[in-house]
């Protein structure tokens, strides 16, 4: 009667370990979110955009390292860049203006990446084997017939070993106190001097080197194309089960929002019509979350003061 | 610089905010050192906007001194940041504390001393200063500051502010919704740091009473304006002041009995 | 306690009121009464838990315990719609304006609950959404002409000084004609001549339609003379009840909130 | 011959669904008919002759420029009572001393403030039997024995119609045009107020004279904002509208006086030099804060060569709009002189703006100018000749007048009848004037004639309004009474004045601390330098100078009876208010300390020598 | 210059409360609908810009109206139009297809209605969740629309292609059309849509004018100012939000079903995705939250920038220079550095700078 749990667990795994990959995406949107109230919409094409100049770079036989370090400056570069001339005008405008700022913003570096490049799919090998690995040969005493593959386990460390650096260096440094104190209300960490626009300057930069290793690890599993800025509506749904201004909201968010995927993809999706329902379906399930919860799993519910 | 220079000199400053509402028309102040100055007015008269004017917290709600010049020990601090400011040792206790609610009193404490890149002995030694000072939150050190009362949350945001080491503090609407007796335990605070410490203030204040107790010179502030300048005792025994802020503690003014037309104004034209 | 108002009939009844926040107490055990067509004050520091109260009464925080009870109808939970239909007015310490709307238009959506007209029938410009219109601006004009706003009618109110904000919010908890009006603040941070006036507001609507007022107020000059009712709030509990002139020399609100002889 | 009440009823049945009389209330402006009107006067008088009011008694009638106020006084003439109108803003004192002088035995307030003023000494007038009052805010404490409410004096008056059907109109109908219309207390710029009785002829014969001249239409649009206690605002408002039947617009309120003049349009206005100046500075400081090269290019050679075509459709129709002026066919001035460069400017501008001449004890009119004054020299104080049926001749310098708009002496004071009306009937204006060519040239109010002690005869007013020509001063006090020369208190404009300052980049906190800057000293000086070197250029070299100024640290006060509600400056009260400093600047010292009750410094006034 | 104000009295609350209170704007509005959009337009323009430019235009404006309701007057955020869009397409197809006396407004109508309701269930977590968190809905319902007609062929008549070729009407327009001189040929040609959109266009503004100046607008602009404050004067925000994503998404619905029937003559799901929905909310940006002339000086700024590049395009380097995909890249570009630039110099987008123009112009010459 258990027999089918093996195939269960595949899927709950396959689909948690790509689930990382979105918390990923979704990490970098919670950092802007929460260190300056904005939604950044642009993410998924800085993501395109960091890939592509990577991508650009390694398809003209640029050695891999040099190309990451140059693509590197570049994002750092770019998130001062939106710091200054984006955001920091519209400092103080409301949050809904922000948000479109940076739908404007994405629009904007679409355009971009896509005239200085070009909209062909490109592959990205970062060499990590795309074998799978068959649990059972490596744990026989667990007991599961299970395949994984290589890759995912592969990119769910890295995204795990950034997330982690991340959560350290914004809980324990000097920096990630004033991070929290600006997050916590701008005007007063301006009031005592903590450098707003510095802070705003080193989350951007962040995200900048987050969207590129995320845009690197996308890449390598569904090339380098436009449809990569679709990563960040696969990064909505998990930011927003999470709550927008929490890093474990993000990563238990990506986990939740993985695993429903492929569960529903494998098991619902013949009540359905049959096929395409991953398009909706992660949204769903966020919408039913955010029903019980409707500011997320760790988001913050607000005690409305009036 | 010689010491007449006065350490706050604001000359006839207009504030503009989104290039459009102009908020202060005509301004001037000054704080010589060591001296407390209070600035009175009621809500919406300019305090705050002449206050993050000199903190140039202004910029980031979308507000510019548009005309005018603002001098802190004898330097024009147009070209400034707020970080700068701080760091030359002006801050600004806002309006409403505005202490960090998520973090622990002493963490709130603690972001105030950033500014100075200081060693951990010495922020500790200023730590046990500001608890002494301020007594009431030494034992609340661990709590969150979104749940401490509002005297206390006025306490660790003066505490945060003297963490900096600042020579002028800008004390926005200390008083504002604390008990009467509060009021004066926080006000007998800002004499302290201001006698013993050697800090200049300048207070905005609604409550001219208290503030006026306190001060050393007050101006009135009206639609932006400065409408009167003076010492704090001229201020409060001169009639318009009086009847303006002070009425709650006279005996001529009376709520009970008003009539409508007080404030209709003489005819135009 | 309270002699003077024991003959009076009771407008609202609060029993036993506990409220937290996360477990934070914001209100505990407080009962008081507000009697038909008084002007109840209710004074205390900052975090006493005072506006809390008020958000109390009109159903916008929910008690853990306790109980309400206006005009006879007693409700453990109190909604913010239920309060506005049984007549509850309300302005707020930090004004909640329509930032985005005129002067008019602000203190026309208070007369919201005297609308019938659907949507498509307003869409239309229809009998009724026309007519609707057209009374309700009469009826506002009124509550303009009685505060003074005429000159300020088709201003955004996003644009006006602080005093004539706080004047129009009046003017919009007036228009739903209120049986009670709770004001949270309503002089906070003005000038005497604009205290003046609005305590004049207050004590006419008070006299002449009879309206029953809750106000919050730091200013005690203002409490003595308008008050006929006063409770003190500290830490959330109730220290003190009575007429202003018993709550001046109850040892304990002067010990916990007036100081030294004030 | 008409009264009042006849041409009312000519009105309600002619005319009656023509609009006569608009306010603005509630945002918008409504409307009464000629028959609304007529129903009203009819309720009201029915409500007074129910309360006790007989022919001859006096109806105090207390308030701004509202219809209700316009409504009492047609209903007490309907009665044949004499309404005596007085100021809306009257101090308890003041109002005591004029219902005493006039014996009222109603009076019609419009609010509270009016009731609380005569509240306290109510008592203390046995006379008065009955408070009526409009404005119901605020009322609700008070003792209502004497009070009642507009409404119950209309219920009042409905259930007497009922009984009595015709009364009114018989009481009406016995009214003559020599029976008394109004008792009209002068503006008293010469201290005490005494009332002038004039009969309803006085003003309609010399209103049809008026409107004829004039050619007023039925059709005008009148704005109207004055208060009614002055015989000039009961001659252009009140008397023009009953001879011609047109419309009359009130404002909302005063704060909506300039806005809602502009949504009125008015095709005839009148107004003391006051409103014209503040029209005029409004204008003048709106360029000077413009950035457009173009409308100050048009400004500052209007003065000089007039609209061009283009101007006129770019810049000038569309100020006139702004303003409410673009469908002015008759604007008046009056009451005092408009100072030249303000009534220029509104000549070029194409306002057909004209200075009336009039007193209290003439109806509040005895000329007009013609197109030919406006062009003339002196254009702001030539005001043309007599109007028909009234005679004018030059006593002693002095203009007297006589004819169909001479009152019938002052109330219950004979010996200052005696003083001012000669035994043949000419009555004294007290006013110095020439005839230039039949045309009535006003030089100077009599009394306030001065004479140094040379001898010599000085004119202050002509000087001081060449100081508020200035937009900078917004009054200016001429003294030289029995001395050598002659000294200057000047009254800036804190607004302008302000303005100027901030664009001087200037620190400043108010008009105290304005009046004490050296910028702002010097700014004044160039002026009391211009208006000396003025008088020398007219006078010659020998002409007497203005050799010392002060900038005084405060307006003008009204309420201590500095100036008068219409704003004319009283010179003897002033003198005697600002005696010590006026020593001061005649003794020489360039210093002057004012102080308060308690002996504190209030400010330190400067004073200069020209 | 053009305003004369002096000497209008208002004399009742009916003429204060006007939609075009000024006179002028009357008189311009009359001559530009009339004497320009029915008669000049339509008796001059040639097929390629009426079925081109003034059709989309028109449509897209539409839409934006209908998205403006939900994000400008009551501010909640929607990045699902062109999803409603496709409802309303989708419906008013089938509708069409299904029912035999149907004529078109009257579908159009239907299709609108049909996508208010779809509006309201995915407005439902509207009464639960706020600000950001509301996209996921929106969000649901555009990716919901995209796969539902896909994944059931229905919808399509059971079209292989997924593409259903739309004969411009099927049947009559209107009842008793037979009485009029213009025959189905007139109405299946670009003039006879043209004058369709056009004069459904003018009665959804008319209607969304009238909405927005009563109680039903009030209420919405509360909700967007102060929920809190809102609800405690009585007005239910559920309700008032549930009517807003209605009216929202009815309007959305008419626009997808003119979209489809008017102006491409297609079906075809796949238009109506998540770029459409992203490039209706840029012309609500660029046009102004909360204003209906912004939606309309939106729609043609958006969609007429790159008909506009093409054109100069052709113009200066001779026809076909520009490849489309510099057309687009171009335009991506362009719109996304206009909006940041509006955003932060006139955040209330064209609408705002045509509002200033108008206010300089009443108080001309002093206008600074």
């Amino acid at each position: 009667m258990w027999e089918w749990l093996p195939f269960f667990l595949e899927v709950l795994v396959g689909g948690l370990l790509s689930g990382v990959m979105y918390s990923l995406v979704a990490i970098g949107f919670v950092l802007i979110y929460k260190s300056s109230g904005v939604f950044n919409f642009a993410q998924g094409t800085m993501l395109l955009l960091a890939a592509l100049t990577f991508v650009s770079m390694t398809e003209r036989q640029v050695n891999f390292w040099v190309a990451f370090s140059i693509t590197l400056v570049l994002m750092v570069a770019l998130g001062i860049i939106v710091e200054r001339t984006v955001m920091r005008p519209l400092a103080n405008q409301s949050l809904l203006s922000l948000f479109m700022a940076t739908v404007g913003l994405n629009y904007f570096l679409e355009g971009l990446a896509q005239g200085v490049w070009d909209s062909a799919v490109h592959g990205v090998d970062l060499g990590i084997s795309n074998d799978p690995i068959f649990l059972i040969e490596k744990f026989p005493n667990l007991g599961l017939d299970i395949i994984i593959s290589q890759f995912d386990i592969a990119a769910a460390v890295i995204a795990g070993s950034m997330i982690l650096g991340l959560t350290l260096f914004f809980q324990y440094t000097r920096t990630g106190l004033s991070l929290r104190a600006v997050s916590d209300d701008h005007m007063a960490a301006m009031a005592v001097g903590i450098p707003l626009n510095r802070i705003w300057a080193i989350v951007w930069a962040v995200t900048g080197v987050i969207c590129l290793i995320a845009g690197l690890l996308w890449g390598d599993r569904v090339s380098v194309s436009f449809t990569l800025t679709a990563a960040v509506l696969k990064g909505l749904p998990v930011i927003l089960i999470g709550g927008l201004t929490s890093i474990p909201g993000a990563i238990v968010g990506g986990l939740i929002i993985g695993a429903s995927e492929k569960l529903g993809e494998i098991y619902l999706a013949e009540y359905f019509g049959g096929q395409g329902i991953e398009h909706w379906w992660a949204y769903t399930t966020a919408l039913i979350f955010l029903m019980i919860r409707p500011t997320g799993i760790f988001g913050e519910k607000e005690i409305e003061r009036v | 610089m010689s010491t007449d220079t006065p350490i706050l000199s604001i000359k006839n400053i207009e504030v503009l905010y989104s290039r459009v509402i102009s908020a202060l028309h005509g301004v001037s102040i000054e704080v010589q050192k060591g001296e407390v100055v209070s600035l009175l007015g009621a809500n919406g008269a300019g305090k705050t906007t002449t206050c993050k004017a000199v903190s140039r917290l202004l910029e980031a709600e979308r507000g510019e001194v548009s005309k005018g010049s603002i001098e802190y020990n004898g330097v024009d601090i147009k070209t400034m940041s707020p970080y700068d400011m701080v760091k030359a040792g002006v801050v600004q206790v806002l309006e409403g504390r505005h202490i960090f609610g998520h973090l622990t009193v002493e963490e709130n404490l603690l972001t105030g001393s950033f500014i100075r890149n200081a060693d951990s002995a010495s922020v500790k030694r200023d730590l046990e200063y500001v608890y002494s000072r301020f007594n009431r939150i030494k034992d609340r050190r661990k709590n969150l500051g979104g749940l401490c009362s509002g005297g206390e949350q006025q306490m660790v945001a003066m505490g945060r502010a003297m963490m900096a080491k600042p020579n002028l503090i800008l004390l926005d609407e200390p008083s504002m919704g604390l008990a009467p007796q509060l009021i004066e335990e926080i006000f007998e605070i800002v004499k302290t740091l201001n006698e013993e410490d050697g800090v200049s203030f300048l207070v905005s204040e609604q409550n001219a009473n208290i503030a006026l107790k306190y001060a050393k010179i007050g101006y009135i502030i009206e639609n932006g304006r400065v409408v009167l300048k003076g010492s704090a005792k001229e201020l409060s025994e001169s009639d318009s002041v009086k009847e303006m802020y002070m009425g709650g503690g006279g005996d001529e003014v009376s709520f009970s009995d008003v009539k409508y037309y007080h404030r209709r104004r003489p005819c135009m034209v | 306690m309270n002699t003077s108002t024991d003959s009076k009939k009771p407008i609202l009844v609060l029993d036993n009121i506990n409220l937290s926040f996360k477990g934070v107490k914001a209100i505990t055990d407080i009962s008081f009464n507000v009697y038909e067509g008084e002007i109840c004050a209710v004074i205390g520091p900052n975090g006493a838990g005072k506006s809390s109260m008020l958000n109390v009464i009109n159903g916008v925080y929910i008690p853990q315990e306790g109980s309400i009870t206006f005009e006879g109808r007693q409700f453990s939970k109190m909604k913010p719609g239920t309060a506005a239909s049984m007549g509850i007015g309300r302005t707020f310490q930090n004004i909640a304006l329509f930032a985005g709307m005129s002067t008019l238009d602000n203190i026309m959506t208070g007369r919201n609950s005297f609308h019938k007209a659907t949507f498509w029938e307003t869409a239309l410009n229809m009998g009724r959404a026309r007519r609707e219109e057209l009374a309700s601006r009469e009826e506002v004009e009124k509550i303009i002409e009685f505060l003074g706003l005429q000159s300020i009618r088709k201003t955004p109110v996003s644009s006006l000084p602080y005093g004539l904000q706080k004047r129009v919010e009046l003017g919009r908890a007036l228009a739903a004609q209120p049986k009670m009006l709770l004001l949270d603040e309503p002089m906070a941070g003005m000038t005497m001549e604009e205290k003046l006036d609005m305590s004049c507001y207050i004590q006419e609507v008070n006299a002449n339609l009879g309206t029953t007022v809750v106000l919050i107020e730091h200013d005690m000059g203002v409490v003595m003379d308008v008050s006929d009712h006063v409770v003190v709030m500290d830490y959330g509990k109730k220290i003190g009840d009575g007429t202003p002139e018993e709550v001046m020399n109850n040892q304990d609100v002067i010990d916990a909130y007036l100081g030294v002889s004030h | 011959m008409e009264t009042f009440p006849s041409l009312l009823q000519q009105h309600a049945t002619q005319s009656s669904n023509r609009t006569a009389l608009r306010m603005k209330k509630h945002g918008i402006w409504n409307s009464y008919t000629w028959s609304d009107v007529a129903d009203e006067v009819q309720k009201l008088a029915c409500g007074f002759a129910a309360t006790g009011l007989k022919p001859g008694d006096k109806v105090a009638i207390i308030g701004n420029n509202v219809p209700p106020l316009f409504f009492s006084i047609l209903a007490a003439q309907s009665l044949g009572a004499i309404p005596v109108p007085m100021h809306a803003d009257s101090t308890t004192a003041e109002l005591k001393g004029l219902l005493e002088n006039c014996e009222a035995r109603f009076a019609v307030l419009q609010d509270q403030q009016q009731v609380d003023a005569i509240y306290e000494v109510i008592k203390e007038l046995p006379m008065l039997t009955e408070v009526i009052y409009f404005d119901e805010r605020g009322m609700r404490d008070y003792d209502h024995t004497h009070l009642k409410s507009y409404i119950e004096f209309e219920e009042l008056g409905e259930q007497f119609a009922k009984e009595h059907p015709s009364f009114i109109s018989d009481v009406s109908s016995k009214i003559t045009p020599d029976s008394e219309a109004f008792i009209v207390y002068t503006a008293g710029t010469s201290g005490t107020c005494r009332g002038a009785v004039l009969t309803h002829s006085n003003f309609l014969s010399t209103g049809q004279t008026f409107v004829d001249q004039e050619g007023i239409s039925d059709r005008e649009e009148v704005y109207s904002y004055l208060p009614l206690s002055y015989a000039s605002t009961l001659f252009f408002v009140y008397a023009l509208w009953m001879i011609k039947g047109y419309t009359i617009n009130c404002p909302e309120s005063n704060e909506t006086i300039l806005a809602d003049m502009r949504e009125v349009g008015p095709t005839m206005l009148y107004g003391p030099p006051h409103f014209y100046k503040t029209i005029y500075s409004q204008i003048q400081s709106r360029t000077e804060n413009t950035k457009s090269s173009l409308l100050r290019r048009h400004m500052s050679s209007l003065m000089t060569q007039g609209r061009t075509w283009l101007g006129d459709k770019l810049v000038f129709s569309q100020i006139k709009d702004l303003y409410g002026l673009s469908k002015i066919k008759h604007a008046y001035v009056g009451g005092d002189v408009l100072s030249e460069e303000v009534f220029k400017f509104y000549i070029a501008l194409g306002v057909n703006l004209r200075a009336t001449y009039g007193t209290a004890e003439s109806a509040g009119c005895i000329s007009v100018q013609d197109a030919q004054d406006t062009n003339a020299e002196h254009a702001e104080t030539m005001v043309g000749a007599p109007l028909p049926g009234v005679e004018v001749k030059i006593d002693n310098k002095e203009i007297c007048f006589k004819g169909t708009n001479a009152f019938k002496g002052y109330y219950r004071d004979e010996a200052q009848n005696n003083l001012i009306v000669s035994a043949d009937g000419w009555i004294k204006t007290g006013d110095i004037g020439e005839m230039v060519s039949d045309h009535i040239h006003v030089l100077e109010r009599s009394d306030c004639v001065s004479k140094f002690s040379t001898g010599a005869d000085f004119m202050p007013k002509q000087i001081e309004n060449a100081f508020k020509a200035s937009p900078y001063i917004q009054d200016a006090v001429i003294v030289g009474e029995q001395k050598e020369h002659m000294v200057a208190l000047i009254v800036i404009n804190a607004e302008s004045v302000g303005a100027w300052a901030e664009r001087q980049q200037m620190q400043f906190t108010g008009l105290r601390d304005l009046a004490t800057k050296d910028e702002v000293t010097a700014l004044i000086s160039d002026k009391v330098r211009e208006v000396n070197s003025c008088m020398e250029h007219v006078g010659g070299a020998n002409c007497p100078q203005i050799k010392r100024h002060t900038i005084l640290h405060t307006e003008l006060n009204a309420s201590v009876g500095e100036m008068t509600r219409s704003r004319k400056i009283r010179r003897d009260i002033i003198a005697n208010n600002y005696k010590a400093l006026i020593d001061a600047l005649y003794s020489g010292v360039d210093k002057y300390d004012v102080t308060d009750s308690n002996g504190d410094l209030v400010a330190q006034l400067r004073l200069q020598t020209a | 210059m053009y305003y004369r104000e002096a000497g209008r009295l208002v004399k009742s609350f009916a003429d204060d409360r006007r939609m075009l209170p000024l006179k002028e704007d009357r008189l311009l509005s009359t001559l530009f609908v009339v004497g320009v959009m029915y008669i000049l337009v339509t008796a001059f323009a040639s097929d390629y810009l009426l079925s081109a430019i003034f059709i989309p235009m028109m449509v897209l404006g539409v839409a934006t109206l209908g998205l403006n309701i939900a994000t400008g007057y009551t501010g909640q955020l929607s990045l699902g139009t062109a999803g409603f869009m496709s409802f309303g397409a989708f419906a008013a197809f089938n509708l069409v297809l299904r029912v035999d006396w149907m004529y078109i407004p009257l579908a159009f109508f239907l299709a609108g209605v049909i996508a208010g309701l779809v509006g309201i269930v995915f407005g439902l977590p509207a009464l639960r969740i706020k600000g950001f968190y509301l996209i996921v809905s929106t969000l649901a319902a555009q990716f919901f629309s995209e796969w539902i007609f896909n994944a059931y062929p229905w919808f399509l008549n059971y079209t292989t292609s997924g593409v259903v070729n739309l004969p411009p009407f099927h049947y009559r327009v209107f009842p008793f059309q037979e009485l009029t001189p213009l025959n189905d040929a007139f109405w299946h040609s670009s003039r006879g849509r043209y004058l369709i959109t056009l004069t459904i266009t003018i009665a959804l503004i008319v209607a969304c004018k009238n909405m927005v100046r009563s109680s039903t607008g009030r209420n919405w602009m509360a909700v967007r100012d102060m929920d809190i404050a809102a609800n405690v004067i009585g007005i239910s925000v559920a309700k008032t939000k549930l009517m807003a994503f209605f009216v929202s998404t009815f309007y959305c619905g008419v626009a997808g079903a003119m979209y489809s029937y008017c102006y491409i003559g297609n079906l075809d799901f796949m238009i109506f995705n998540l770029r459409r929905s992203f490039l209706v909310m840029f012309m609500v940006i660029v046009g102004g939250l909360g204003s209906i002339l912004g939606s309309f000086l939106g729609a043609i700024f958006v969609y007429g920038w790159p008909i506009l590049i093409t054109r100069l395009g052709d113009w200066i380097f001779g026809g076909g220079t520009l490849d489309t995909a510099f057309v687009e890249n171009n335009s991506k570009i362009v719109v996304g550095t206009i909006i940041i630039v509006l955003l932060i110099r006139e955040p209330g987008g064209f609408a705002a700078l045509w509002n200033t123009t108008k206010q300089k112009l009443r108080v001309w010459p002093f206008s600074k």
